[in-house]
């Protein structure tokens, strides 16, 4: 900080508290839904990552769009981790944990880690927001032994925020509106941040308002500052940055990254975009990041349902476009009819499951691996679908195309899955240029190959693939359908042979894929004690664990799958090298049983089914189990 | 001196599939299909440039037996599949084939909300009052009583109008004729293809085995005339073989059948397809036989841009104002850092 | 001397649940809350035989704050789960709970069909013209235009008159009110839960978060006279805040607005929502504001059996010439043997 | 057949030729779709039934409702088997076959055995037939080698029966109808079947129309006595009754039986039935039958589609009917979103699936077994459905009660799974006396489980089923749903240890249902070289087939599941007795992938994808070749 920037807010010396090093720091805001919490948790990553470390997040919302106010139901918050190290998670246990009112304080306390700082509004415990938040007396209390453990502050966030921004004439609303700053700059003192990007963000997210601007502003500046000059603080912190490979970066969220990269696959493939899609917690924001992107050619479709968004989706890929559509749990369920559809037309498409907390409408807002059953095997028949899953928010991007090349190179629907933690979490993202990236082939035939005979819309490559004819070329008129089909013409066939040859072919063109996908990889020992084996979002959480374990020198290696249909063709291989298998899955084991089913490897399930992330300490107390016992 | 680029003169027969066509004998269908093969080559519009898309049913299987593109969905969706490819493909002419069951039971939505986007389709509904394929259910078209399969002591289902639910889903083109008028049918088809915008047509279609003679009115020729009105844009409603009958609007805002001997024709309401309001449509879309002659023909037909017309505009401007898309831009919007 | 067995009196109070309320502050739907609660003790049918099904959205928590039975259902899906409910209960009074994106969008055919069979449902439709749960998408009844989150440029879908939908689904009863209009929801509502067979109610609803003001028009106490009718049967078109203007039918068969000095009360368009023909009923649901006054009440309201009643009845006369179904003669009909 | 009879149908002497005894016959009759086979096919049955044989049958209809008149695509037929042993399948090969017209030999006479009997009407193999059906010649020219196997009678039937019905005044067209009958009687004679109950059945059927009821008699008797009198037929057989357990028998079809069966669960637990169903082959027939039951108080509701079918049922449900949906294939996977409210709100309700084959709209006239990952998976979320599923078509009636009885006793939605084959197929059925079947215990609380505190919809029973509280019920108003739900409250919930708790809760109770069903039971060995695992419609093959090889001294055994979620408790214990387990189905594997991934047994498949039954030989030739190999 400046000089000047402390002459400008007003007070006087130079920061002399002493400066601590940290690695790795775990911040949460929490207040209630209006308090703005979203809002300066982003701000707060932002400043990280700029900054250079790296950044994980873990934004929770209430599932009611606005609660009641104060009420338990009603808090919101964000979570970031930043470190000077490579992370892979928001964190297991909270350092710091700023609560706005006493719901907040209710519901988050838990997560603080012993000793960790804890910083609330004072001023918001009156006897109402208690009541609301069934406190019975007030927690801050001095003779309150349960916050005994916490190096706690309480800080009269609204008064001072009042008193920061007097005199520009706000009503007393609005006032209180700005404190969500005063927290933020508070924190910002805590951890040497540099003010500047989000005070040149206020200038520009409130050009229309001045005085608004100058209101968070000074709010903003009112908590550093607080930090700075009182007693309360004895002690801040810096965390230096990471060392990232190197080039330009920002923060991506995994539906970010999944529009991003389903608008790059498009480009990459010469073609335009279809999307189709109605919206659900937590897909919609693929929806609305890709309508924003009219000049890129992507047509953004929101049907009247899930099953209008899927059977768009078909329709669009018959017509040449490059075909996609996303849900969550209950939509996926819907569109199996029509996925079915798609199989039996060999037509590529992609369809995003972002998975939520089930069965049925279930917890829409928080983050489960429920879905993998149902997208191997909902639907009718003997019906099988390639599936890929993203390992984290910025994988979303490498993921996004591959479902897409996959779709195309084999015209085949493809599932990329990912879940509601990867969807909304952010972490920064080497930007990619797009020379880098990885053509995608994509052709439709201008004449026939039928010899005379009429075009053979069945006719198949050596892939399996079917050619990709598209309506306005002519001579290739053709009819496709739901009703099996014959090989090579495409007639409607009742035939025995073929159907069995049909079915037979459907499913040998997905195993096929194997061959276009690399080997698995193992991060750890060639053999061993016990492989880890993980998909998805859970990723972070288990690397971190076994990279611990490792560290502590158990024989543990882990296999995290991006590929789930087909599996790489090393797999069982590699299940023959380690005498356990643990499989931590937010479900109650689907890929287990799966894997089961068909290595007939006796996989052993670690499951958490509370519609949160794993900790990483959790999967460490499992492996430690198990490593040690086949020690002993 | 222009030269000469006209497209190569196509007849119905171009428009036959290699398929052979598995209708039960005397079906209603084959009707059509004769009509639409008839009605295509006549548009001006290449071969290749014709999509026709169905969901399930006897009727649905019509796409089959077009030597066009062609797409046979799954049951009710046919209206969601063409709307996904007339947005992708602009320049393509989409056709919608559905069944009274296919696209007013299971895909009632996906038709309402293809007509009240006024997605440029040409949408026919084949009413034969049944569940063909499936030997013989009754659908949301048959009327109350009806003894079928499913309801051995009679329907208690009231009925579904289908020209109602379209007019009341904002629909810009209605129409209906009967699968054996082949002129009317014709005609009928032709100012389908021709609206820009949804066109929605039923046509009343005999199930020769499950519902056989449900649209005797209609049909016969030597009777129809007496029970049915065939509508024209501006002139009075007119009806009956001697053309001796009209319709008027009594006072109770319903329509009134008179004689012309007693009323003169312009008492009579005329027909306006093209009134901005939908209720006079509406009101002839309830007329029904036998209590009143059935209007056949074009009930509306008015100009709104299509679904897919506004959104393509809307690419257009978007890019206009903001310059095609740049990937690498869109990566690094927002704040961004430098790692060395 | 007749024995005294009336029910117990209950109140508002008495249908308020003990679950904490979580719609945003201001929400048009407590008001909606408020006036239900308020309806349904007058009803005479004891709280045991109320059901409150919905299907997902902000509106679709309305069950929860009854303390009736209640179901929360899946998107959409209201009016069939609604149907299988009455028809195997028909001494139930079933209300169902929808917004404009579940009732319209995913499940505009369930309530599609759930209008034309005549199920005995009282179906109150709450219209924000948004998606509020999902924060903020447009949805089919929002304008031509709207920017939503999903429409970050303007949506170019033309939108659905929920009356001119139901109306063009045969309902016999449709109705339309507003949520802060007290008085007058209340009045709807009772009328409603009177009707025997459907009864479909659209309430115009603020969300306050993601729509906010899109019904001012009709809800501002001051002004809202001059920009609504209130329809009353067998009574003319007149409005204005001083009640000084009317609505006659014009020459084209369209609605005008007239001034009451100019024309007389009995050229005015007179309201007959018992009209057998719901031709009227759609062209007063076709007048919206601006350019016309918007009508709010009842716009139709005709007797025709329900769906349920009808099998009922089906049931008994079955029984009635049959005989109560024997399962062992059952399994003994058709060719039997014997094997010793 | 008595003198009298002969002398009516105007042949003289007696039936002197030479009778043979057979054990078991197989007869098909084939013609086009107008030909009225399926007419006779059935008469057949019914006569042979009446007799006192066993029997099983195997319609096959065209997939078009009237496809042309002669066309390959509008064949149909009719197989049927019947024996003075037990039988369990409509046989593999056909002795006697029927054929009506050229298309209708050329697409079956490959399912007739070395010499066995052809019979043909020679009248209908003019040019344009023959050309209709690909011939390039008339296959029954003397010249023909092809048909040189069987015993081949070309009989002018057409000509014979118009002769028989001279005099009536007949249109030609009204004749020619009559020929099917023709046809019967020969065959009837072939078999030495009594004429009576047909005679009969057309007389009462044509009761209206004497003279189209002559006609048919006399055409019949023409046939018979075509037989009697010809020298073509030198000699004819009989099939004597089977030893069947004692008691009034009938013929149901699987479709019959499971509606009667929803109708008897429904008056053994003293509710009404409610059904709620979309018409789709191959499970409308279900609708229809349930349809004519208005009298047992019956409510079928033809709903809009699969959707509000299934949404329906949990209205009904709710409101205390017994709830019931049926479907097949793309109606099935329409449900998906329903079920799993079903699962949330724990309420009883059974679906049923008439498998058919897919994927997609696939054939749907076809039998498959390819939808049990849809039930077992099909649903987002960890959702687990009870599953059971009839081995043939009288079973239908036991396992229809049986699903209800799950569904009501652990307040549950339960899956009936059969196929098209048992289905349409039809077998006797020993008519059960009300009494003898096994109550179904249903009750509703009408007072408060919560001691003061309300109602409580999720306090459990011992089972782990949650009270039936239904509307109308005072002081018992509850509120169900798709959220998540707070166990004993009801209220939503998304507190993670309660999710975690309700995952495992609905878990464990379907698990339960495993201590009230039986034990699986084992045919043959106690412990041997191969198990044979099976279920659904194939048991019949698989049976006969694991009987033959059991004859022939194979160690083999045989374990038919009809219950597959869950598995009877000692399955596992079962599989350890065996050194190779076998699981024939028609589909690509899918219980044999459940098995494997649930009780790690390196379970083989034997698999057919063709829309059709299993021949037993097929199964025969497997198990040799298994069995055989360990022994070697
Ligand atoms: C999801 C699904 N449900 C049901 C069916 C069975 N089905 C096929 S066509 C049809 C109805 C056909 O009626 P309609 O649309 O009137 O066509 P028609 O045969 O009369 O021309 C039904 C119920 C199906 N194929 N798919
Ligand atoms: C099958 C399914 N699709 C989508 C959703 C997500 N969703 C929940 S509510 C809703 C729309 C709500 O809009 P509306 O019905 O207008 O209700 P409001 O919230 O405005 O009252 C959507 C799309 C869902 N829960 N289930
Ligand atoms: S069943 Fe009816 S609609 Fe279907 S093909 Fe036959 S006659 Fe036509
Ligand atoms: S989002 Fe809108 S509709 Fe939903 S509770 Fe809030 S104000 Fe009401
Ligand atoms: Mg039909
Ligand atoms: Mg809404």
């Amino acid at each position: 900080m400046s000089a000047s920037d402390a002459a400008q807010s007003g007070t006087t010396g130079v920061d002399d508290k002493p400066i601590e090093t940290l690695e790795t720091v775990v911040v949460r805001f929490c207040g209630d839904s209006g308090d703005g919490m979203q809002l300066v948790g982003t701000q707060f990553t932002n400043v990280s990552a700029v900054f250079g470390n790296d950044v994980s997040t873990l934004p929770d919302f209430p599932a009611e769009i606005r609660a009641p106010a104060g009420s338990l139901a009603g808090v919101s918050g964000y979570q970031l981790c930043f470190s000077s190290g490579e992370i892979y998670t928001p964190g297991d246990a909270v350092d710091t944990l700023v609560a706005m009112n006493p719901a907040a304080l209710k519901t988050n306390v838990g997560d603080l880690k012993r000793g960790g700082t804890l910083i609330v509004n004072e001023d918001a415990f009156d006897k109402s927001s208690l009541s609301k938040a069934h406190y019975d007396r007030n927690p801050l209390s001095a003779d309150n032994a349960d916050l005994a453990a916490f190096r706690k502050h309480s800080v009269p966030m609204t008064r001072l925020t009042r008193d920061a921004v007097d005199g520009l004439g706000l009503s007393q609303r609005e006032a209180d509106r700005c404190k969500n700053f005063f927290a933020l700059g508070l924190v910002m003192w805590l951890y040497d941040r540099d003010r500047k990007p989000t005070e040149d963000w206020i200038t520009s997210k409130f050009a229309r308002n001045p005085t608004i601007a100058e209101a968070n502003l000074r709010a903003l500046r009112a908590g550093y500052n607080f930090g700075f000059s009182t007693e309360a603080f004895t002690v801040h912190y810096e965390v230096a940055p990471a060392e990232l490979p190197p080039g330009r970066y920002r923060k991506v969220t995994g539906n970010e990254a999944v529009a991003m990269g389903l608008a790059t696959a498009a480009k990459l493939a010469g073609k335009d975009l279809f999307y189709g899609g109605y919206p659900i917690t937590p897909a919609s924001d693929i929806l609305h990041e890709l309508s924003r992107l009219k000049n890129f050619g992507v047509r953004t479709f929101q049907a009247e349902d899930e099953i209008a968004a899927a059977t768009s989706i078909i329709g669009a890929a018959f017509g040449g476009a490059l075909a996609v559509t996303a849900s969550s749990g209950p939509g996926i369920a819907l569109k199996g009819e029509a996925i079915g559809l798609g199989v039996m037309t060999e037509l590529p498409m992609v369809i995003v499951n972002v998975q939520r907390g089930g069965p049925s409408t279930g917890l829409p807002t928080k983050t489960e691996q429920s879905d993998l059953y149902l997208c191997y095997y909902g639907r009718n028949g003997d019906c099988p679908v390639p599936i890929v899953a993203a390992q984290s928010p910025a994988d979303c991007f490498a993921m996004a195309q591959e479902a897409m090349r996959i779709a195309v190179e084999y015209m085949t629907p493809v599932f990329l899955m990912t879940d509601g933690y990867i969807a909304n979490g952010a972490e920064p993202w080497l930007i990619p240029k797009l020379d880098d990236l990885k053509p995608i082939v994509c052709t439709h035939p201008t004449e026939s190959n039928g010899n005379g005979d009429g075009f053979l819309p069945y006719l198949r490559n050596e892939r399996l693939a079917r050619p990709w004819a598209i309506p306005g070329t002519p001579g290739l008129e053709h009819r496709l359908g739901g009703l099996e089909k014959a090989d090579v013409t495409g007639n409607v066939s009742y035939d025995p042979d073929n159907h069995e040859h049909m079915v037979a072919t459907r499913a040998r063109k997905v195993a096929n894929i194997a061959d276009s996908i690399p080997p698995q990889e193992v991060n750890g020992p060639e053999s061993g004690d016990l492989l880890v084996v993980s998909w998805g979002g859970t990723y972070g959480a288990v690397w971190s664990a076994v990279r611990q374990c490792q560290k502590r020198g158990l024989s543990v290696a882990h296999c995290h799958l991006r590929y789930l249909n087909p599996f790489p063709k090393n797999l069982a291989e590699i299940f023959s090298r380690y005498q356990q298998v643990l499989v931590p899955e937010l479900n109650t084991g689907q890929l287990r049983t799966i894997l089961r089913g068909t290595f007939l490897v006796d996989a052993v399930g670690l499951n958490k089914i509370k519609g949160k992330p794993f900790l990483i300490t959790e999967i460490v107390d499992k492996i430690e189990e198990m490593a040690g016992r086949s020690n002993s | 001196m222009s030269t000469d680029v006209s497209l190569p003169v196509l007849t119905a027969k171009d428009f036959a599939s290699d398929q052979e066509i598995r209708w039960c004998p005397r079906c209603g269908d084959y009707s059509i299909l004769a009509q639409v093969k008839k009605v295509l080559p006549t548009l001006g519009i290449p071969k290749e440039n014709f999509v026709c898309v169905s969901g399930i049913g006897c009727s649905s299987r019509f796409p089959y037996y077009l030597d066009t593109y062609g797409f046979h969905g799954i049951h009710g969706r046919a209206p969601a599949i063409a709307t996904g490819l007339k947005i992708a493909r602009p320049d393509l002419q989409v056709w919608v084939i559905t069944g009274d069951g296919d696209g007013l039971s299971i895909g009632g939505n996906h038709l309402m909300h293809a007509i009240r986007r006024n997605v440029d389709l040409k949408i026919i509904l084949f009413n034969n009052q049944i569940y063909g394929l499936t030997k013989g259910q009754y659908s949301p078209t048959s009327p109350i009583g009806k003894r079928t399969k499913s309801t051995p002591f009679g329907s208690v289902a009231n009925p579904l109008s289908p020209l109602s639910v379209a007019i009341g889903c904002e629909a810009t083109f209605v129409a209906r004729s009967v699968d054996v008028d082949i002129k009317h049918l014709t005609t009928v088809l032709e100012r389908a293809a021709h609206h820009k915008g949804v066109a929605f047509v039923e046509v009343y279609q005999d199930c020769n085995v499950f519902n056989s003679g449900a649209f005797e009115f209609a049909s016969k020729k030597d009777s129809k005339a007496d029970h049915c009105i065939y509508l024209e844009h501006g002139k009075p409603l007119i009806f009956g073989n001697n053309r001796d009958k009209g319709v008027r609007l009594g006072g109770d805002g319903l329509p009134q059948v008179v004689s012309l001997d007693e009323v003169a024709e312009d008492d009579l309401i005329f027909h306006d397809e093209k009134a901005r309001d939908p209720s006079l449509a509406f009101l002839l879309g309830r007329m029904r036989y036998p209590d009143l002659p059935e209007p056949m023909g074009v009930f509306r037909s008015v100009e709104r841009p299509s679904y897919d017309e506004l959104l393509c505009r809307q690419l257009e401007e978007v890019t206009e104002k903001s310059g095609p898309g740049d990937l690498e831009k869109l990566f690094n919007s927002g704040d961004t850092w430098e790692v060395k």
